[in-house]
């Protein structure tokens, strides 16, 4: 019994993380019909800006900052300005081939800047002992700030103009330009949310999972996964697939094979692309004719 | 540059001028040669399904697996290679069916994860199953078959399967099976009340995309002599899958350029070093940017700039 | 502003004689080194070290006069961590007619790459450690530091006569070099009567450990035979050190190295591993070198970029065995040499080239404590 | 004359809409039976239940007797329904001559013969006399893309006959077609109708082309069928004047 509540909680912890990039690459599926496959090395690019502020001796809460300002800029803001705008007219698949160039060219940029060695990242120590069920505060802050930034963001989302004018410029670009919103500033903000949304995972995962070039390759994969399982186009059901999967994961790796145990993911993703493409909480959308 | 009959005798002069190259010059690039031409056998296959069926596949690589895996693991058992590359392609052609189901379903991005999860669990049963493939220690010794066994004459091999591929690719998508790929891609629906089955022809777009999989990699194996699972993992998925979009998705010629661009550009951008790969990323997205249709469009529209009084250059999608 | 062609062509030619007229007062001809490295990929955490190593080995004998008189230039090809490409650049090495090939480290290219330069009698020293690499009796392939079927007996006996494990628990990492040593340790273990109760593998650039570690807990073992990258062992130590368990941590180099120590932030102490040389040796020259690596390169060099440094003291040690710089009998030199750090300072301890192409240079039994490694016993070579 | 289609009591419900509700009738063969009704009457869905694009929720249709009903359109097209779709569908990068021969291909030899045989499948010679009839033999060879609006609506009516149906549904055949080629384009309707002896169900709003191409006329309204008969009987029938102004 208490293996089986420690392995839901750590799979939680690892689960949330998940959750907000996926939020992220579903915010961007929405918003602009971009598919992401460079979602994972984004969240490694913040990781060594943190890194990098931090060795400059600026406090881990700055650099989260300074880490944030030059993610909205490049992941945001750049990246739709350069890459987005250009190559979307073309096709969204188009797009998502670039994504996957995108995620050599940042890899190896970071390989030729920062080395191929993993670099440790501060984070907090220590845990409690409930019984025989021990809780580290890593897990419990990654949950907490992961669930925070959900809430937030769905507060945003539904509870103030411009999240609703953002809904609205993802559902119906057009029928939102004729109530007068500004359609291409939305697409821009949906841009800087990622941006931030993995900025945030940069912070949480870090501590765990260290920072290293090819990080994003294992992180982007389980993102998309929790992404789809949850439903492509409901940032909510993002947090859902995030989850679910993490919990899953966590589950198959300690009661199945683990030499398979990165089998699991795909055959969630799998079953739930054929048999409910829309997702945990997705609406069923309309077939393409 | 789309219409294979135009661009057949460019495709088999390129053959042959890389062969007669490939004689005078060092192993070193008579091995580039070859693995040039069984990149572009897969590249080949990937753009039948992708380029003209217009149907997604990451599981490009697994492909090239079955085939290496089929030849290394027969070959010592004294079956001639000749067979194993047939059985090769033969598993792949009946895998790829399988794959092509999630195509009946599903399209566009989804297809492209449904794609890359059958991929990354196919990678994991060539690793795991080493009652079989050896797991990660890999297969060496790879023998090559007689008498193709210098570099030279295994480059002709390679060249020779490239050709009598590309005579086959030609034929198939000026038979009416690739006017169906191309109604399949541009508009499905269409196509059914044409009488066209879209189900039969997506899957078989998969198949024989596949089946070119299973050939190249029937030739991959004895090539490097060696073969382990990670080289038939996701990277070479995406590779490939940039080779075809960078070439020019959908157009004959596509494939030839796109693999010559991935195996020769660390060759021009050696003096880079370690910045090649970043490099080759960021040509990929330029491209992608100023020339949707890869470097066959960019060939396309120079020749029309020279020879104005010729017929305008079609569009490619 | 019309320069014609022929002027052009006068003018260049007349700088390339310029350029190349020193070569032409040396004396001696440059040996062409070739160091084909995972530079790219997922063994780019290797590769790039061994290069570097490999390269500061190189300027540093350069600076010494090279080999009898010899300058020595390194050439780096990157393998891309893939075979196919390794023996695409192993081939483009070769056809430069190369000294000495010097790498790669990933099994895979290694075997790709020994079937070549064996062909060729070309001398390849390489940073493999799996154990089947010297099994297939190439003559000129030699290894740089120990390998698994060296470094993981002792470990065993470790486990069984000092820990006095009554149940072990493995974690390796499903790759060619996590896998090798497994199965190597699984055989071994059998045969020493140790009871090896779970046997879990786990991913490279796996996120979290959690599984495992709980998997571990509920085996309730004695002891954890840990095989594994650096950073994962990182990962694996600090979840292991959370939950607050006791076992004892026995593994490969790795979960005694720098990196990893580094990395996992305290939660490697009391790891025991046995390992060759590497970064963390006790000896002035390594140390020295340590220092000077990470004053050049600006990172810490691990036991990849010793091996790399090291690689060029054998090939000094060989040339000067065989009296002349030959590429041909520079293998059959090396076979059975001693090679010493008084005469050869780049291979920093004493080193024994034995018969199929492993080394011995002596290995240490060593124990993380308070964030060092500390040897518990040295095991010279035999 | 037998009766090659019917409907018999068709309901196609979205959520609350009756987008359809409880149409039945007949058309035999020979006919070309004009399909007319104020936008939003339930003409679409009604073509789209009796071609197997969507399934009706209640109903049956009737081909030749047998019953289709939510038969999809691939099988339909085998028994010899063809059709046309309201926006364009040709393909943009065959020629008009491909086109023609892709739309035929499906229907002569086995799969394998398609994929070892001829090229054209042995129809040039079909498509050739089919752009003659259509009067597209001039730009056998364009892109279909490169073609003007209506020669691309010519070409595909066209690539509905290819295939010698027995039954061919046009979706508003005319839409957008310029005035001086509507006269020229009903006539090929009408020849095609007269040598091929296949029989015709046409949606459309230009009430003269209409008129003047059916030999029967039916108007739809709010998912029913308030006339059917002549075209002239229906142009004038009271029902249908108020269904088209009381919107």
């Amino acid at each position: 019994m208490s293996l089986f509540v420690q392995v839901l909680i750590s799979g939680l912890a690892i689960g949330a993380i998940y959750a907000l990039i996926a939020t992220g690459f579903s915010l961007l599926s929405q918003g602009s019909q971009t598919v992401n496959f460079a979602q994972g090395d984004f969240v490694v690019v913040p990781a060594f800006v943190i890194l990098a502020a931090n060795s400059y001796g600026l406090p881990i809460w700055a650099s989260f900052i300074v880490a944030l300002v030059v993610a909205a800029l490049v992941l945001g803001i750049l990246f739709k300005r350069l890459m987005v705008d250009p190559i979307l007219p073309h096709g969204a698949m188009q797009l998502s081939i670039a994504t996957m160039a995108l995620s050599i060219v940042l890899q190896n940029g970071m390989l030729n800047a920062d080395g191929a060695q993993a670099f440790p990242f501060p984070g907090i120590n220590g845990g409690m002992h409930f019984g025989t069920i021990f809780i580290d505060w890593q897990s419990v802050s990654i949950l907490l700030a992961a669930v925070a930034a959900v809430v937030a963001l769905n507060l945003f989302m539904g509870r103030t103009r411009i999240g609703r004018a953002i809904q609205a410029s993802a559902q119906g670009p057009q029928v939102a330009r004729l109530l007068g919103i500004n359609v291409a500033r939305m697409v821009t903000i949906t841009f800087v949310l990622n941006a931030a949304l993995v900025t945030l995972a940069a912070l949480l995962v870090s501590p765990i999972y260290l920072v290293k070039f090819d990080n994003g390759i294992g992180i982007g994969l389980a993102a998309f996964s929790a992404a789809i399982i949850g439903g492509f186009n409901q940032v909510r059901g993002a947090v859902v697939g995030g989850l679910l999967l993490g919990v899953v994961q966590n589950f198959a790796a300690t009661f199945g094979p683990t030499q398979y145990r990165d089998a699991v993911p795909m055959l969630l993703l799998i079953i739930f692309i054929l048999f409910r493409p829309q997702g945990l909480l997705g609406r069923a959308e309309e077939r393409r004719v | 540059m789309n219409q294979p009959h135009r661009v057949l005798p460019l495709a088999l002069g390129l053959l042959l001028v890389a062969g007669l190259a490939g004689s005078l010059l060092q192993p070193y690039e008579v091995y580039l040669i070859s693995l040039w031409a069984v990149y572009t056998i897969s590249a080949l296959g990937l753009n039948l399904t992708l380029g003209f069926a217009g149907q997604i596949s990451l599981a490009q690589a697994s492909f090239v697996g079955f085939g290496a895996y089929a030849t290394a693991l027969l070959l010592p058992h004294g079956v001639p290679f000749g067979v194993t590359l047939v059985i090769g392609a033969a598993i792949s052609f009946i895998l790829g069916i399988l794959l092509g189901f999630p195509a009946l379903r599903v399209q566009g991005h989804y297809l492209a994860f449904v794609t890359l999860a059958l991929a990354t669990i196919a990678f994991l049963v060539f690793r795991n199953e080493s009652w079989l493939t050896h797991g990660t220690s890999g297969i060496d010794k790879i023998a090559r078959p007689f008498p193709f066994t210098s570099g030279v004459a295994y480059m002709w091999l390679c060249l020779g399967s490239l050709a009598l591929v590309t005579l086959g690719v030609w034929w198939l998508l000026r038979s009416p099976w690739g006017r169906a790929f191309l109604a399949l891609r541009e508009n499905p629906v269409r196509a059914a009340s044409l009488g066209i089955d879209v189900r039969t022809y997506t899957l078989l777009a998969f198949a024989i995309g596949a089946a070119l999989g299973g050939v190249s990699g029937a030739l991959f194996a004895p090539l490097g002599q060696y073969i382990e699972p990670s080289e038939f993992a996701l990277p070479l998925s995406f590779s490939l899958l940039l080779m075809v979009v960078v070439g020019g998705s959908g157009t004959f010629m596509g494939p030839f350029l796109g693999a010559i661009v991935s195996v020769a550009l660390p060759e021009v951008l050696r003096s880079l070093q370690d910045y090649y790969l970043l490099i080759y990323g960021i040509i990929v997205i330029l491209l992608l940017v100023f020339s949707p249709d890869g470097v066959v469009g960019i060939i396309a529209r120079a020749v029309a700039r020279l020879r104005p009084a010729a017929a305008p250059v079609e569009p490619t999608p | 502003m019309r320069i014609s062609t022929s002027k052009l062509a006068i003018g260049c030619s007349l700088l390339a004689v310029l350029a190349t007229a020193p070569a032409a007062f040396a004396a001696k001809s440059v040996l062409e080194i070739a160091i084909p490295a995972e530079l790219s990929g997922s063994g780019a955490t290797v590769g790039v070290l061994w290069r570097d190593g490999v390269m500061m080995g190189i300027e540093d004998v350069n600076a010494k006069g090279g080999i009898r008189g010899h300058k020595l230039h390194g050439t780096a090809y990157d393998t891309q961590t893939n075979p196919a490409v390794s023996r695409a650049v192993i081939q483009k090495a070769l056809d430069g007619k190369p000294f000495a090939v010097l790498g790669p480290v990933y099994s895979g290219s290694v075997i790709v790459d020994e079937a070549l330069t064996q062909k060729a009698g070309i001398t390849e020293i390489m940073g493999g450690e799996a154990g089947n690499l010297t099994a297939q009796g190439d003559p000129t392939l030699f290894r740089t530091s120990l390998g698994q079927a060296q470094t993981i007996p002792p470990l065993i006996s470790y486990l069984k006569d000092t820990v006095h494990a009554k149940s072990v628990g493995a974690s390796y990492v499903n790759d060619d070099f996590g896998k090798a040593g497994n199965v190597l340790f699984m055989a071994d273990a059998k045969k020493a009567g140790l009871n090896v109760t779970t046997d879990i593998s786990s991913e490279a650039g796996q996120v979290t450990f959690q599984p495992d570690l709980l998997k571990m807990q509920a085996a309730k073992t004695d002891a954890i035979f840990l095989y594994d990258h650096e950073e994962e062992v990182a990962r694996f130590l600090k979840g292991f050190r959370q939950m607050g368990m006791k076992a004892a941590i026995v593994g490969g180099s790795t979960v005694a190295d720098a990196q990893a120590i580094k990395l996992s932030q305290g939660a490697a102490d009391g790891a025991i591993s046995f390992a060759g040389i590497a970064s963390s040796s006790p000896l002035p020259a390594i140390q020295n070198f340590v220092k000077r690596f990470e004053a050049k390169y600006k990172t810490h060099p691990d036991h990849n970029a010793i091996k790399g440094y090291m690689a060029v003291a054998m090939l000094q040690a060989g040339v000067d065995k065989e009296g002349k710089a030959s590429a041909k009998g520079l293998a059959a030199a090396l076979h059975g040499l001693t090679i010493t750090p008084d005469k050869y300072p780049l291979i920093m301890t004493p080193m024994k080239v034995l018969a199929n192409g492993d080394i011995d240079n002596g290995g240490y039994l060593i124990q993380v404590k308070g964030g060092k490694a500390v040897v518990l016993k040295y095991v010279g070579p035999k | 004359m037998s009766v090659v289609l019917e409907a018999r009591d068709l309901h196609r419900h979205f959520g609350g809409v009756k987008a359809v509700n409880g149409v039945s009738f007949a058309v035999e063969e020979g006919e070309i039976l004009g399909v007319i009704g104020p936008n939003g009457s339930g003409k679409s869905t009604l073509f789209n239940c009796l071609l197997g694009q969507i399934p009706p929720s209640a109903g049956q249709v009737l081909l030749d007797g047998q019953d289709v009903t939510g038969m999809k359109p691939l099988e339909l097209n085998r028994r010899g329904v063809s059709r046309t779709f309201q926006l364009l569908q040709v393909f943009p990068q065959l020629s008009a001559r491909e086109n023609l021969i892709l739309a035929g291909q499906e229907h002569i030899g086995s799969r394998m013969k398609r994929l070892f045989g001829k090229s054209d499948a042995g129809l040039t010679d079909a498509a050739n006399h089919m752009l003659e009839q259509f009067k597209l033999s001039h730009v056998a060879d364009l892109l279909a893309g490169g073609l003007s609006y209506g020669q691309q609506k010519l070409l595909d009516a066209a690539m509905a006959f290819m295939a010698g149906p027995r039954l061919v549904l046009l979706d508003e055949p005319a839409g957008g077609v310029n005035l001086s080629l509507l006269g020229s384009f009903r006539e090929r309707l009408r020849a095609m109708n007269a040598q091929g002896g296949s029989t015709f169900v046409v949606i459309e709003h230009n009430m003269d082309f209409v008129m003047s191409l059916c030999t029967r006329v039916m108007c739809i309204a709010e998912g029913k069928v308030i006339a059917n008969g002549k075209p002239d009987d229906v142009r004038n029938d009271p029902t249908v004047i108020e269904a088209y102004l009381g919107h």
